[in-house]
Formats: C-alpha cells, sequence, structure tokens
C-alpha cells in the first residue's frame, strides 16, 4: 500500500489541510475546513456503506451525533479528559451500530433506507427525552475545559489537527478497504448480494462488519466537533439533513471511489457556505442548490469522478 | 475552487469602505429560511430600523468620533449546525466589531460560545433561556426578561382571579420553552396552584388532537404552555376547535404577533407573556418613546411592531448607549459600560447582572402580559397586568369558545 | 406460399457493448406456423426482444404487413397486431386470470370483439374459465403458460409470437398446448414460435430458421432440415 | 373511560387523515418503486391552494378540493418528465435523490415567496361531541372525504381500464408494454395521480390545522410509516395502515408523556419493518 502513489495523495492530503490555516494563523480558513472535515469523513464513512455495499444509509448522522452526546456527556457529567472521552464514544458507537446493523441489515433496498430514517427519528426523540443528557436542552460544557490545552484559542488548534487527522484515517480506511478482499467482497454484495452469497462471500458478517466499521470514525468526529462547540442538542445532533447531505456528497463525488467522495465532500462545503453567505444568491441558496443537484443527477449520474475519468482516463490509474 | 475563494474575497473588499476607521460592523445571523423565519424577521426589522436611526442620525458618536453602523449577517436556515460557523466568519471575516443574537435560545447559545471564544461582545434579544448565562460568560448580555419571569405575571393574575384554578402545562420540547414552564410549574406550586398536567410535546408536532384531549381529560382549567409561533397557534386553533373551555390560556410567542389575529374566535381570550406592547409607557432616560417608536415602525413598515422588533431595537440602542459611555469601541471598555448600566427605555428598564455565577442576565426588564380581546370590533392585543400598566382589564373566565 | 407478414432484414442487436445479432433475416409468411430454432444463447430470444421492440435494433430493418416498424414503440407494435408471449410468461401475476385477459385486449382493436374473443379462448383452455377469479401467480406453470397464450391471443393479433413454449414444463402439458396451437393454426393464425426443442418445433412447424451465435445457419421446410446431416447431429441429437 | 374512547375516535379520525396524505407517496411507491420525496412539498403546494383561493375568492374549502386534485395531477405530470422519467432503470437511490432535488427548489422557492409564515383558513362545519370531548365537523368531514377518496381510487385501479393498466404496469413493465400499455404514458399518469392525492389531502387539512410551508414534512414520514404498514399502492391498505398509527397515537397518549409518542411510533416502525418487509396488510411486493 505504501508503494502506490495513492497512498502519498492522502498523505498530500492530510498535510495540506493542517498546513493550509496554520500558515499565517487563518481561522476562518479553519472553520471552513472543520466543516469540509466533517462532510469527508461523514461521506467517506457512508461510501463504505453505500459505494461499496449499495446501502442507502440515511442514518450516518446517528453516529456522528451519538458520538457526539457520549463524548460531550462524560466530559460534562464525569470529568473525563477528552481522549478518553472520544475512545468511548467511538467504541460505543461502534457497538450501537452492531445492534442496530443486526436487526436493519436484513432489510434491502428503499426499506433499509426507511429503516435508517426511522432510527433517525427514533433517536432524536429519544435524546430529547432522557435527562442524563438535557433532554431537548442539550449539554453545556463550560469553557474551563479548554484550560488543559492552554485555552480556547490553543484548543480550537488542537481540535482542528485531531478532524484533519480523523478525516486522514477515513481516507486511509476507504482506501485500504477498497484495495482488501473485504472490500472486494462489499463490492460483490453492492452488485448482486445474492451473487456474491453463492459465491461465498460471508455476506450477512461483511454488512454488520462494514455497518460498524463505518460508525466508528464518524462517532468520534462528531464527539470532536461537539466538544468544540461546547454544546449539544439533539436537533443539531441528529439533524436528517446532514445525512442527506452526505449522500448527496457522495453522488456528487462518484460513490465507491475514495477521491470523489473527499473532493465532492469539499465541494460541497464550499458551494453552500458561498451560496449561503454570499448577498446574491442567500435568499435562494436552497432553490439553486436543488437545480445544481438535479442537474448532476440527471446529466452526470456517475459523479464527478465519473467525468474526470472519461476526460483523463489515465488518472483511473493514479486515483482510488 | 480557488475561484470561489477569489470570488467571496472580492465580494468582502468591495463590501469594505475604505474609511473603515469610521465604521463598525454589528455581525448576526437571522432565520431567513426555517421554521423560525417570522419571529426572526421580526427581531431583524428591529435590528434594521435602529441602524437606520442612528446613521441617519450621524452614527454613534464615542470619544470624539462618530461611527457608521454596518450590519452583516448570514441565514442560519433556523438550525444550529451552521451558527457557528457563521459567527466565525463575522468575527475573521467580515472583522465584527460587535454581534447580536440569532434568533432563539437554540441558536443563540451555540453563537455564544463563539463569541466567547473570541471576546466579542454579543447583546442577545433572541435566547430567553438561563443556562447559557451560568457557564461564566463575560461578554454575553441579555436585555429580555429571561425565562424563568416569563409567566410569572400570568401566574399571579391568576392567583389573583381565582386561588383554586387547576392547570395544564403542555409546552414544546425546545430549550426555551422548557426552561419557562419549569420556572412557572415552580412558582405555580409556591402560589398553591394545582399542577395537573404537565407535559412536552415535539416542536415537530402539528395536530395537537390527542394532547387537547388530554388537557381536557386532566380537569384543567386553565392553560400555560405553547412554544413558538406555529405550534402555539396551532393549538390555540385546535384548543378551540375541540371546545376546551378553559377559563385562562397562556401561550408562549405566538399570541404576541398580529398575524396571530388570524385565528378570529380562536383567539379571543388569549393571553401572552409579552416582552413588550405598544401601550407600554415607560418613561425612556435616552431614545425614542414608545409613541414615537411605533409611529416611526408603522411608517417604514407598514405595520405596528411586534416586541421582537421592539427588543431587536433596544439590542441596537443599549450597545450605541454603551459605546458612547465608555467613549470608545473596546471591547473591555464597552463590557464595563455594560456592566454599569442602569437606565430605562421605551423598552423598560435595562440592567444586567454581573455576579459571575449569572453574568450577563437580565436584572432589570419586566413583561407585562397582554389579552386578545375585541378592540372596536376587531381583535387586538391589551395590557391587563400588571394592573399599574394596564391599559384594559383582564377577562376572566375568558370568553367562552362558541 | 403466401405473402410475408413480418420480415426481418440484416437485424443487428445486443445489449451494452456485446453485440448478439449479426445481420439477421427471416420471414413469417400469413397463415403459417414459422419456427426459429437453436441452442441456447444461440440469439432466438434476442431477435425476439428486437422484433418486439423491447429492445432497440441496431441496424437492419422490421416489416410488418408492408410497415417499416423498426423504430415503433412495443406498445405501438402490440396496438397494430403484434403479439408476443414471453419467454418465462411474464403475467401481471398479483392479478386475476380475468383481469389478464383483460390487460391483453388493452389495445383498441382488441376492445370491440372483447366477448367474443373471451369466449373463444375460454373454448380453447377451458380450464382457465374454471380459474378465472385466480391471482395468475398462484397457478400451476402449464395453466400460466396457458394464461400467457390466451391474453396474446386476447389481442386478436395478425401474428402470434410464443418464445420457448416448452420451456419448464412436463411433456403431457406441452402435448395440450402444441394440440391447441395446431387448432390455432388450422383456424388460419400466424404464428411465429421460438423453441429450443427443435424436435417439437420441427414437429410443429411450416417453415424453420435455424440460427447459431447470433447468424442464420440455414432455413428450411421442416422435411428438408430433418434430414441434413449436421442438424441432426447437433441438435436432434441422432 | 369516556377519555379514552373519545382518544381512540380521535386517532380513527386522524389516522384516516393520515391514510389520505400517504395514498399517492404509497401509489407512486408502489408503480414504479420511485419514493417521491416532493410528496410533503406537494402536500403544502395543495394547502397553499386552499389559502390563496380560499382567501382570495372567498370559496368554500371544499370546492377548492376539485382545482387541488386537477393541479395536483398536472405537477405531477410535469414532475414525471422532469425528475422521473430519465430515472427509469437506474438504481432506487437516483430518483431518491432527483425527486429530492426537487424538493428542495419547491421548499427554496415557497420560503422566498412566502417565509414559514403561519397560514389558517376557517371552516365552520358543526361538530359532535362525546361528553366533554367535541370532535370539530371540519374533522370529521376531512376523515368522511379520506375513506371515500379511498374507495374511489380502489374502484378506480380495480374498475377502470386506466386503473388496471396501471396495475398491470406496477406488477409488470415489459408485460404490459407487449399487451400494447403505452407504459410510459401510464407511469407519467400514476406520478399525476399521486401527486394529485398529495394535493387534495393537502388542501383537506389545510381545513384541519394552521400550517406553514414546512408543514409537509411530518405527513411525508407519517407515509412512510404507513406505507409500511399498510404495503404498496394499496389505498385500502394505506387506510388501514393509517388508521392503525392514528390509534395508536391516541391510544398511547392519554398514558404516556405526549412526547415520547415519536419514540413509540419510529421503534414501532423499525421493529414492524423487520418483522414483515413489505406491509403488514399486504401479503407481498406488487399486490397493487
Amino acid at each position: 500500500m505504501v508503494r502506490r502513489p495513492f497512498f502519498w495523495i492522502i498523505a498530500l492530503v492530510i498535510a495540506v489541510f493542517a498546513a493550509l490555516p496554520a500558515i499565517g494563523n487563518n481561522v476562518e480558513m479553519r472553520e471552513s475546513l472543520v466543516l469540509a472535515c466533517v462532510y469527508i469523513t461523514l461521506a467517506s464513512n457512508l461510501n463504505l456503506m453505500l459505494g461499496y455495499a449499495g446501502y442507502i444509509n440515511f442514518g450516518s448522522i446517528v453516529f456522528f451525533g451519538l458520538g457526539g452526546y457520549i463524548c460531550v456527556w462524560l466530559v460534562y457529567a464525569h470529568n473525563w479528559p477528552l481522549l478518553p472521552s472520544l475512545l468511548a464514544a467511538g467504541f460505543g458507537v461502534s457497538a450501537l451500530a452492531l445492534i442496530f446493523g443486526l436487526g436493519i441489515l436484513r432489510l434491502r433496498g428503499h426499506f433499509f433506507a426507511l429503516a435508517t430514517i426511522g432510527i433517525v427519528e427514533g433517536v432524536q426523540a429519544f435524546a430529547e427525552n432522557f435527562s442524563p443528557w438535557g433532554g431537548s436542552s442539550g449539554i453545556y460544557i463550560s469553557p474551563a475545559v479548554f484550560k488543559p490545552f492552554g485555552g480556547a484559542a490553543e484548543a480550537l488548534w488542537v481540535i482542528y489537527f485531531a478532524m484533519v487527522a480523523v478525516m486522514g484515517a477515513s481516507l486511509y480506511l476507504s482506501y485500504g478497504i477498497k484495495s482488501s478482499k473485504f472490500g472486494l467482497g462489499l463490492l460483490a454484495i453492492g452488485q448482486n448480494e445474492d451473487a456474491a452469497a453463492i459465491l461465498g462471500v460471508p455476506t450477512p458478517f461483511y454488512k454488520a462488519l462494514v455497518y460498524c466499521i463505518s460508525a466508528f470514525l464518524p462517532a468520534i468526529t462528531g464527539g470532536l466537533y461537539f466538544f468544540k462547540s461546547a454544546f449539544i442538542q439533539p436537533s443539531d445532533a441528529f439533524d436528517l439533513t446532514l445525512s442527506t447531505e452526505a449522500i448527496v456528497i457522495c453522488m456528487l463525488g462518484g460513490q465507491g471511489t475514495v477521491t470523489g467522495v473527499a473532493l465532492g465532500a469539499f465541494l460541497y462545503e464550499e458551494l453552500r457556505g458561498y451560496l449561503l453567505t454570499s448577498p446574491t444568491f442567500a435568499d435562494f441558496q436552497l432553490t439553486i442548490a436543488g437545480v445544481l443537484l438535479l442537474i448532476i443527477v440527471l446529466f452526470f449520474p456517475s459523479g464527478l469522478m465519473g467525468f474526470i475519468y472519461s476526460r483523463f482516463p489515465r488518472t483511473q490509474k493514479v486515483l482510488e | 475552487m480557488k475561484r470561489l475563494y477569489l470570488l467571496a474575497a472580492a465580494a468582502a473588499l468591495i463590501a469594505t469602505p475604505a474609511f473603515a476607521q469610521n465604521t463598525i460592523t454589528i455581525g448576526f445571523t437571522d432565520s431567513v429560511t426555517g421554521p423560525l423565519n417570522v419571529d426572526s424577521l421580526g427581531q431583524t426589522r428591529g435590528y434594521e430600523f435602529w441602524r437606520d436611526e442612528v446613521n441617519a442620525a450621524g452614527g454613534i458618536k464615542a470619544g470624539g468620533k462618530s461611527y457608521k453602523v454596518k450590519f452583516v449577517s448570514y441565514d442560519d436556515e433556523s438550525v444550529g449546525g451552521r451558527v457557528q460557523q457563521l459567527y466565525t466568519r463575522l468575527i475573521n471575516q467580515d472583522k465584527a466589531n460587535f454581534l447580536f443574537s440569532p434568533y432563539s435560545s437554540g441558536l443563540t447559545a451555540p453563537a455564544a460560545v463563539i463569541s466567547e471564544q473570541y471576546g466579542k461582545i454579543m447583546i442577545d434579544s433572541g435566547g430567553a433561556e438561563e443556562k447559557p448565562f451560568e457557564q461564566g460568560n463575560k461578554y454575553l448580555f441579555m436585555v429580555i426578561t429571561s425565562a424563568t419571569h416569563y409567566l410569572s405575571g400570568a401566574i399571579e393574575a391568576l392567583k389573583e382571579k381565582d386561588p383554586h384554578a387547576k392547570l395544564a402545562m403542555v409546552y414544546s420540547d425546545d430549550p426555551f420553552s422548557k426552561d419557562v414552564l419549569a420556572a412557572a410549574a415552580q412558582q405555580a406550586k409556591a402560589a398553591g396552584l394545582d399542577v395537573v398536567l404537565d407535559e412536552s410535546y415535539s416542536p415537530s408536532t402539528t395536530d395537537f388532537g390527542p394532547v387537547v384531549n388530554k388537557i381536557i381529560s386532566s380537569n384543567a382549567d386553565a392553560f400555560l404552555g405553547g412554544g413558538h409561533y406555529s405550534d402555539g397557534a396551532t393549538l390555540a386553533r385546535q384548543m378551540h376547535d375541540q371546545k376546551a373551555n378553559m377559563k385562562w390560556m397562556s401561550i408562549l410567542v405566538a399570541p404576541a404577533d398580529d398575524k396571530f389575529a388570524e385565528l378570529g374566535p380562536a383567539a379571543l381570550g388569549v393571553t401572552v407573556p409579552s416582552q413588550w406592547e405598544v401601550q407600554v409607557s415607560y418613561k425612556p432616560q435616552f431614545g425614542p418613546t414608545t409613541a414615537q417608536f411605533v409611529k416611526a415602525y408603522e411608517a417604514k413598515f407598514h405595520a405596528p411592531p411586534d416586541y421582537h422588533a421592539a427588543s431587536g431595537y433596544t439590542d441596537g440602542m443599549i450597545l450605541q448607549h454603551a459605546i458612547e459611555q465608555a467613549g470608545s469601541v473596546d471591547p473591555e471598555k464597552v463590557t464595563a459600560a455594560l456592566n454599569a448600566i442602569d437606565v430605562t427605555t421605551f423598552f423598560g428598564r435595562i440592567k444586567f447582572a454581573t455576579d459571575p455565577g449569572h453574568h450577563g442576565l437580565q436584572v432589570g426588564h419586566k413583561m407585562v402580559l397582554a389579552q386578545w380581546q375585541m378592540i372596536n370590533g376587531k381583535l387586538g392585543r391589551q395590557v391587563v397586568w400588571p394592573t399599574e400598566a394596564q391599559s384594559a382589564n383582564l377577562l376572566y373566565p375568558m370568553p367562552a369558545s362558541k | 406460399m403466401s405473402e410475408a407478414i413480418l420480415e426481418v432484414e440484416a437485424l443487428e442487436a445486443g445489449y451494452g457493448e456485446v453485440q448478439v445479432l449479426w445481420g439477421l433475416s427471416l420471414k413469417a409468411r400469413r397463415g403459417a406456423l414459422t419456427a426459429i430454432v437453436g441452442a441456447n444463447g444461440a440469439g432466438k430470444t434476442t431477435t425476439l426482444r428486437a422484433v418486439a421492440g423491447t429492445i432497440l435494433p441496431w441496424r437492419g430493418r422490421v416489416t410488418f404487413e408492408n410497415e417499416d416498424v423498426t423504430r415503433l414503440a412495443t406498445h405501438e407494435k402490440a396496438a397494430r397486431g403484434f403479439a408476443l408471449v414471453p419467454e418465462g410468461r411474464q403475467l401481471f401475476s398479483s392479478m386475476s386470470v380475468a383481469e389478464n385477459l383483460e390487460l391483453g385486449a388493452f389495445s383498441k382493436r382488441a376492445s370491440h370483439s372483447f366477448a367474443t374473443r373471451r369466449d373463444q379462448v375460454f373454448a380453447l383452455f377451458p380450464r382457465l374459465a374454471e380459474r378465472q377469479g385466480q391471482r395468475a401467480g398462484t397457478l400451476s406453470g402449464g395453466e400460466q403458460q396457458m394464461v400467457a397464450i390466451a391474453r396474446g391471443l386476447m389481442s386478436d393479433p395478425t401474428i402470434l409470437i410464443i418464445d420457448e413454449l416448452s420451456l419448464g414444463l412436463a411433456p403431457v402439458v406441452v402435448y395440450q398446448l402444441l394440440a391447441t396451437l395446431k387448432k390455432l393454426k388450422e383456424a388460419g393464425l400466424t404464428i411465429l414460435l421460438v423453441e429450443q426443442n427443435v424436435h417439437l418445433a420441427l414437429a410443429l412447424s411450416d417453415y424453420a430458421y435455424v440460427i447459431a451465435e447470433g447468424k442464420l445457419f440455414t432455413e428450411g421446410e421442416p422435411a428438408k432440415l430433418s434430414a441434413m446431416p449436421e442438424i441432426r447431429r447437433a441438435y436432434l441429437g441422432l | 373511560m369516556l377519555g379514552f374512547i373519545a382518544s381512540i375516535i380521535d386517532g380513527v379520525l386522524v389516522g384516516l387523515v393520515y391514510g389520505l396524505a400517504a395514498m399517492g407517496l404509497t401509489l407512486i411507491w408502489g408503480v414504479m418503486d420511485v419514493i417521491n420525496l416532493t410528496h410533503g412539498a406537494m402536500i403544502v403546494a395543495g394547502m397553499m391552494l386552499l389559502y390563496l383561493l380560499a382567501s382570495a375568492l372567498g370559496l368554500s374549502p371544499y370546492l377548492i378540493l376539485a382545482p387541488s386534485l386537477i393541479g395536483g395531477f398536472f405537477a405531477g405530470i410535469a414532475l414525471y418528465w422532469i425528475a422521473i422519467h430519465r430515472m427509469t432503470g437506474r438504481p432506487p437511490l437516483m430518483s431518491l435523490l432527483s425527486t429530492f432535488a426537487v424538493n428542495l427548489v419547491l421548499v427554496g422557492v415557497g420560503t422566498a415567496v412566502w417565509g414559514t409564515a403561519l397560514f389558517n383558513v376557517e371552516v365552520s362545519v358543526p361538530g359532535f361531541s362525546l361528553g366533554r370531548y367535541t370532535f370539530p365537523g371540519p374533522h370529521i368531514l376531512a376523515a368522511v372525504l379520506a375513506a371515500v377518496i379511498a374507495v374511489g381510487l380502489y374502484f378506480f385501479l380495480h374498475h377502470t381500464r386506466t386503473g388496471k393498466a396501471m396495475r398491470a404496469v406496477a406488477n409488470n413493465r415489459e408485460a404490459s408494454e407487449l399487451v400494447g400499455i403505452p407504459t410510459t404514458r401510464l407511469l407519467a399518469i400514476s406520478v399525476g395521480v399521486g401527486v394529485a392525492l398529495a394535493t387534495v389531502s393537502g388542501t383537506l387539512i389545510g381545513t384541519l390545522f394552521p400550517y406553514t410551508i414546512l408543514s409537509g414534512d411530518s405527513y411525508e414520514l407519517k407515509g412512510f410509516i404507513v406505507t409500511v404498514l399498510g404495503g404498496f399502492g394499496n389505498p385500502i391498505g394505506a387506510l388501514v395502515g393509517g388508521v392503525a398509527l392514528g390509534v395508536l397515537e391516541g391510544a398511547v397518549t392519554p398514558f404516556v408523556p405526549v412526547s415520547w409518542t415519536l419514540v413509540i411510533e419510529f421503534a414501532l416502525f423499525v421493529i414492524v419493518l423487520i418483522a414483515f418487509p413489505g406491509g403488514i396488510f399486504t401479503r407481498r411486493r406488487g399486490g397493487l
């Protein structure tokens, strides 16, 4: 893996993400890249389910939100330091994903998609009623938690670098799985699940495993994100729109590709950010986003990577 | 991608005038889209109305200079997800000197985290929840009465009319409404009133049929609850449609909007805790009187101001006052001036708590209770409580449903 | 010999980038039972799909009653009297037998004589009359094939095209169905039969085409074909 | 006890409306395996039409059902050609995204025009009382109309030429084409009918509650639950599924805090999905 050019491309992306805002202490750029990191992490992990195994998961936000809740709650109520809280969030949510997965992975197609929507709504409604997590008011953590990092300003940088690391880990994970036997099995499931099972792919195990794996890094990113916000509430933690956006990103970039999804996430965040803050487009940003998406779905169904591959066939050798 | 950055940078350049030293920039987000749009719009109009008046008068004068006020605002889509990014942008890219709050407690809380991190003063007229003020914040100041006191007037009035009233409390499952009703429940118990139902509903609820039946089953004769605009108005209409026959109904936020009149008979007799009404007559130490404010506002927007507009205007007015007192736009000096403020404006008295456990919380301002009554054959709001401020007598029990 | 109702000239077709048919020509004459035979994968079903329009031919021409119908949509062909009984039956499985027949007569040309045609079909397949109310998907294989043929007949077809009549059916059922086809032919119906079972096809048809690898291998009267050594070896197992 | 009975009656009334609101969603889903994510926006379109016509022309709300039906039908045909036609034969995700995109456009335009202001249309129809509990007239009328529309749709699907052809297309598209059914036109008509059902239900719901541009979302979500309970494309199934959901809400509310109903609803939804993929009240997929 280390010898392949793509390994170094990912390393370069991580380096650029880490270095760009750090040069000249560009905080505004950092904040924009924080969201880009979140989108890349969410979309890349969603891509394991969607692009590889062909399962439409509207519930990726549940991993993010639950990760955030577990982490913030441990920091707030039990005074845990950040790192163990994050790990607890990652492993806890993965374990939950395994339990959810065992139930709903028997479903296929639209039914699976619907069940994941049900899980998002159900978990959000649960969090709104669960008093240890502050119910619908959520949890505030005092700015004092940033003290161990040397103050809020320093803490934000530490958190940012951690998020870049998690994003990088997501890309390596996507890449590693894609070039493994496990990944091949997933792609086979995505093509034709019954045929894959007949060919000897242990489909139930693979599906449960990928669902579980795809929960880990989003949970950690959720923990970092809401720790950074110092505030978490159900409507933000389990916002169905973010899940939908992650799916749109996979489409935009080209589902099943590592580069495409990462690039799609980055472009999407920049575009949304631009539309939202542009004085010209602000009133119609939803409409414009809708029209753009429709054009992409109708005329560029294989996404950005499909377009790049067809225009520059040689890139296929380098990119994944 | 680069092109987008260039575009954005170019836009920022064009938008920033060269004589920046005589301009102060105030940043905020408002809900151009999403469910909070109606209430948020009122607040934004209040902000803008203040800005236009200040600039027309030559700007804010402090330390021998005069500063024109410039706004930068973004759509927060009524969700918290982007609020922190947008406030960070307002501070770092748009170089906002001061901040105003978004609308609603749920959005103000994440915004406050950012304003604290960067040491920017944020004046809050949109979030009444108290929790953000218990985090040891130094730069957050609330000009409105906090959630804890929203319904205290209603409970006093109710106790006077019927000391044995049975109360049903049903409210939206959001931070603000929960905070308001939790405090109200305590005040009701302290007043010896009987709370027979205490429940929250999901903010996305569209049909309150089962809820209304539950209220009827609880044998309550007084109702306190609601949340924001849509749910409150729907609840009022269904209470009326299902002939719940309450003697008393107090609903948060929704009835404070003039559009509430569209409900027709369902609106009659409903009371609403209000930060401010057009009938109040505080004697301002500076700024417009209520009559002047209402007149100018109506001339501009062709509609009477609601309390969101008034509190939004007050945000600006108080900031302006503090800057003028401080004689500087330096955040620390303005903060000190804000901490020292104790004034009366057309909006009422303004004074901030200064103890570390509640710093920035409003302790001077008092709410009034308004009731929808027939005024010359048309539905309108009258101030009915406290009695010394009332513009009409409280109707109790409220006119029966027909 | 009578005139050709259906004429296929130099037909080329395939799926995606894979070409299956390489310039196939054939004719079906009025009142005759024409058979297309060939091994599995020879391109028989693809031929029918290209002719019926469920896939678009790449090149070549399909003429039906002196009209070029190559680019016509399938349902427009059906409206002109083109009835295809597809491989695997393709019934409306969750609908009743009666409804399947009714839908067979969907086109305008068929709807006017609906009642008489239904009676004729029931006379031909008395079993179906008994099972009118049953869901088509719950019938036995043979009964389903009957519904499929009956549905085709309900459209008042100028030509009835049957794809793989015998596939998956017990010999006794196949025999019954063949007897029915014979009756139909004697009543003057033009039939194009695609069959993997060469024995059957040759026994029943007036003229037959043998396809191999997407091309015409040979054609002729059944008697002539059964006498050819290549045919005997490759298809008849003699 | 009376309270409980009242809750159940209320549940039935509301459930019939849920069923109606879900019918268009489940019809399109059943016929072409497309989840129409514009459904909620179309419901709102019906509500807005009600508001505009009722307030501008002073028409009776129930007269507005006719233009709502016709307008919805043509909106559906347009939707088919814009967002669905090119998606046939592509993975299910594609139509999900294309309808989602159209939904963004509709909500975006709607928000730009109306904001999220609340609209209220007053309707006076005498209601019915049971002790202290009142069932408002518009609710009863809406429930009755919902049942009538469902029966009408059932009749249309089972006893008209177009309806049967629609079921045939749902059942087997290739065979439909072979028997001479212009399937593309039928698919367009199906979307037309599905959207018309959405707009009509919106118009009817608009007589019950005040609404905003975003009110359709919760009915769309409930539509998913109803579909899962009642099966695909079957109007009677949708009605039964809707009533089941409504009665569940009604039956649960007296006993648990209202805010927990959603948790119970979605938990039940997921459990039912897992236990009966394809719906409780239909035997299997394609049972249109």
